[in-house]
């Protein structure tokens, strides 16, 4: 298991409402940093500070090597080469990089080597009914300016997806297929290798969103298959403002870039500009360097704890919060339990409280200490779907103990009486 | 501050009757219709008012949310259907500064014209709920400004014929 | 003129090569972090870390309260109100949101309020010649995929903006003219007035580049009366991963975004999006919270020195840089000498060796431990329009010394005899 | 490192003198060309490679750049012009690793293939420079791989015929 590791986050140490000690349960929106990620970032500032790839002198040398070997060990933490990771401001950035991309080509920019990104109609964009907003805005978008068809595949009562009829949804005329390597809301880790191989079978692209996945579980993308995946800083103990998008070199180098600046052209005229190859072509501009810097240093810390004891830690953590919460009358769990022996669920647990609007279940859990998240976590439609417009949610991460996630359970055992709703 | 202090009874109460909840048709001719929603939640509430003179003739609403903003809606109905314009937009003023107030009562004047608003003065210690015990008010506030124009435009055309 | 500040800055106290003392005349690259500033940052994570306007609970309000502190701090910087300041990765990525939004007004999106955005065949879109790449390949990709035509204000011999002929170039089909206030090659301010009052004759919006104007010289957007502007954290003692994009509110609500994801929407269906206000619309995804704070406390940090104060240090600067570079033989000063005491140029000269090319000048310059900037900095249409491929350049901040203008103006006067290069 | 152990004697000279520089007409049954640009600079290089047999015929080249670059680019051409394609494969090989050698010297061996091109050793203590030494010898490793494949592929049609 992970060693003890909480004095590495100073804000743990943190007293919040009523005195109350921090119980931090809403690490799938944004985890905290250790010092380990915190001093990398300073002391880039403090003593390193320059330029990347654009100065002949010592200080953007410095800051170009540290840049540079972040991105090494990004690549490294998800079994990448470094030139198939390109830096971005976040998940969200990454996967607009990708429908924009494709939305350019659409219109013509790329040449031939773009054709693969083109989409009008007649062709299908496949997404789930499970997507956070940042992978399903972006493709319904490119959708209705390019006159594409949005499909997806579509979850049950249970908020699963449902993989049976993958060939009705991924049709022959399928360009792309993005979906999320697992839930923020149901936590389950998606079963990728069907939907790969149907995706392959015809011939469309596959974007997966790693948000939740590559900070919690081992990720190799040569082992998923996918074509290109997104993630974000934040959520793996690293900075916020920088993320970073995986993808094959070959399909990199091929996707026209959508945003337009200095650093990524190889020459300018007033009419037209050449690209370099990927992944510049998609850094235009002053890139977050101490935010990659960061992330790096991030990558670092989450491989020496390795990411089978992560897994293993929030195994453990899931089935507390999971099995605890589905045990309370009146407490429904959105999602399956699951069997963390099998990984098969983040650590993480979305419920709704009969009765008790989940921003009233917050507001509890905050008198507590416990920070939670409420509302629908950018996914309206998987609510919706499920008959809800909101659930609470406690997420966790490598510093979450056992004793965080039973405070949740028993906090949110009090919760109905409290409001005075009973069955 | 304890969470009993912010869910005052008063509180709880209003939101489990739900004054006002209903969306009747109305029938004066100053009417004004909005709808409003708590992007972070998705809760909505649409709001009809019906305006008469110089009178908040009508309250009518549907909608769902948390127990604050469903009280505060409640308690909103009560306390201004049958008031004066003028106390309409007094107490709006009134509920709106108790929001910023950050958990501080008000001066006597106004939480005599808040009423059992007043209970609601806990929610401006947390800023992510006064969005909650706003939405209502927000909704109330458009539709009054509707209602009031297509009242005065009546009162006008009426004037005309 | 300026308290002693170097204090402040912690790289200063640096050695580079040859263990010499760092003279640091990058700032127009990316300028060196106050400890004001990388305090903001590291304490927000420390200490304050969480979503923000996503949790009830108390970390996400404190959270929520610093990141809009910080934008009110920005906004104050540049006599904007708030809700008119939206946060980006970076000027780059401002801009882009600009452009690409129109190219999404163009393809339908945004309903008739979008109608000022849309461009199509038989629009024109002007930029100027002397345009970092920035503000030059986003208006070339928006007129290349919409039809629209590109045309730009030419310069002269000298570098310098030719504003004779404005109504020519900017014609009564112009849509949108986008030029920077302050070119990061000749250092010369552009007089916006001329050029704003043409925009308006013809209802043409105004995008201003403010990235080197806004760190250096006060700027007040009212009394500029252009439409947008973008500028950069990094550039103005922040943090790198953040920038904004200043807007007339009216604008920012009418422009549809073009990065799409969670936090900027109001209902999200499978099919349709509807978005919230500016500035939230363009904010979606988890945006770069503790870089905004910081780049709040950079705005601080100069509101508190003053900008009238900034700009009459570097005015200062700017005589010794430009005038002892073009006094000296075989060297030329790009633009023109300018007089500091009008305050029309910046802190900053560019200049070209006659038989050197700028990265052995760059060279020499490292070897006596100046960081300055060497190639086309991201300007090729100018330098190519004056003859060059390249050009060498100091740049000032707060920070620089006279000592340290006297020291690039003198290891400048040593190159060509080091080259054996002789007139 | 001083500044005068970057740029020795030999590169100095090397960059006035421009060995191959003019972009000759190739006659040789194989040629090859590529064209080279350093982004940071815009600096760009022309180059075409002539093959015969096993050997290198002809090398010719145009374009600007920093002392750096054109050096080596003269360098190169005064190096590799009549060599055997297995000599220019491992002299271009020599010359990345002297570049990756962080200013420290390679071996006696691959130091003899180098020759003058050994005077760059001080070339890989500044990354930033690399790419500047490396423009020419991309562009010749480019032009020959075309040169190669154009001359065996005239060998195999002279054959068929
Ligand atoms: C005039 C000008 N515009 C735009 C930019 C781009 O800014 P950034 O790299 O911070 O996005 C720069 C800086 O390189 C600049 O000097
Ligand atoms: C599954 C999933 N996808 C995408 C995102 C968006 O990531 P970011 O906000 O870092 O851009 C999140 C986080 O909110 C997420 O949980």
């Amino acid at each position: 298991m992970l060693r003890d590791l909480r004095d590495d986050f100073p804000i743990l140490t943190r007293t919040v409402r009523n005195g109350r000690p921090l119980v931090y349960l809403d690490s799938g929106a944004t985890a905290q940093r250790p010092l380990a990620v915190l001093e990398a970032e300073a002391g880039f500032s403090r003593e390193h500070n320059g330029a990347v790839a654009r100065g002949a002198h010592l200080l953007a040398e410095e800051a170009t090597d540290a840049f540079e070997t972040a991105r090494a060990s990004v690549a490294e933490l998800i079994g990448a080469s470094a030139d198939e990771v390109v830096w971005t401001s976040g998940a969200t950035a990454a996967l607009n990089l990708v429908a924009n991309g494709m939305l350019q080509a659409s219109l013509g920019a790329g040449g031939a080597g773009a054709d693969r990104f083109r989409v009008g109609p007649g062709d299908r964009i496949v997404v789930t009914e499970l997507e956070h907003h940042a992978n399903l805005i972006p493709w319904q978008q490119l959708a209705a300016r390019t006159g594409a068809e949005l499909a997806w595949i579509p979850v049950d009562d249970a908020g699963e997806l449902i993989l049976d009829g993958l060939s009705e949804v991924i049709t022959g005329n399928t360009r792309v297929v993005a979906f999320t390597h697992a839930s923020n809301v149901t936590g389950v880790i998606t079963d990728v290798e069907p939907i790969v191989r149907r995706a392959r079978e015809v011939g469309a692209l596959t974007v997966l969103d790693g948000c939740q996945s590559v900070p919690h579980i081992p990720v190799d993308v040569a082992q998923l298959g996918a074509d290109l995946m997104a993630f974000s800083g934040h959520k793996m103990l690293g900075p916020t403002g920088v993320g970073a998008l995986w993808g094959r070199k070959e399909l990199l180098d091929a996707l026209p870039p959508s945003i337009f600046g200095g650093g990524a052209i190889a020459i300018v005229t007033m009419e037209t500009t050449t690209w370099l190859e990927a992944p510049t072509r998609f850094e235009p501009g002053t890139q977050p360097v101490a935010q990659a810097v960061g992330m790096g240093a991030a990558a670092r810390y989450l491989m020496d704890l390795g990411m089978e004891n992560v897994a293993r830690h929030e195994a453990r953590i899931a089935q507390i919060l999971r099995e605890g919460a589905a045990a309370l009358p009146g407490v429904r769990l959105i999602g399956p339990v699951g069997d963390p022996e099998r990984f098969d669920v983040l650590g993480l647990a979305a419920v709704a409280v009969e009765g008790v609007h989940t921003h009233d279940v917050g507001q509890v859990l905050d008198d507590r200490g416990i920070a939670a998240r409420v509302g629908h976590h950018c996914a309206q439609p998987l609510h919706r779907r499920l008959g809800l417009t909101g659930s609470t949610r406690a997420s966790a991460h490598v510093y979450t103990t056992e004793d965080d996630a039973h405070a949740f359970v028993e906090a949110l055992a009090g919760v109905r009486e409290f409001f005075g709703v009973t069955v | 501050m304890s969470l009993e202090a912010m869910y005052q009874q008063v509180i709880m109460d209003h939101a489990r009757e739900g004054h006002g909840r209903g969306l009747v048709d109305l029938t004066s001719a100053g009417r004004g219709e909005s709808h409003q929603v708590n992007p972070t939640c998705g809760d909505e509430v649409t709001m009809r008012v019906g305006v008469d003179g110089d009178t908040v003739a009508t309250i009518a609403w549907e909608g769902h949310g948390c127990s604050i903003s469903q009280a505060s809606i409640s308690v909103l109905s009560e306390l201004l259907e049958g008031e004066s314009l003028d106390t309409a937009d007094e107490t709006y003023d009134a509920f709106r500064a108790l929001m910023q107030a950050k958990g501080e009562p008000l001066d006597e004047e106004r939480e005599d014209l808040l009423g059992d608003a007043t209970a609601f003065v806990g929610v401006g210690k947390y800023p992510a709920r006064i969005k909650c015990a706003l939405l209502g008010w927000m909704a109330f506030r458009d539709a009054l400004i509707q209602a009031r124009t297509a009242s005065s435009g009546a009162a006008v055309e009426g004037g005309e014929a």
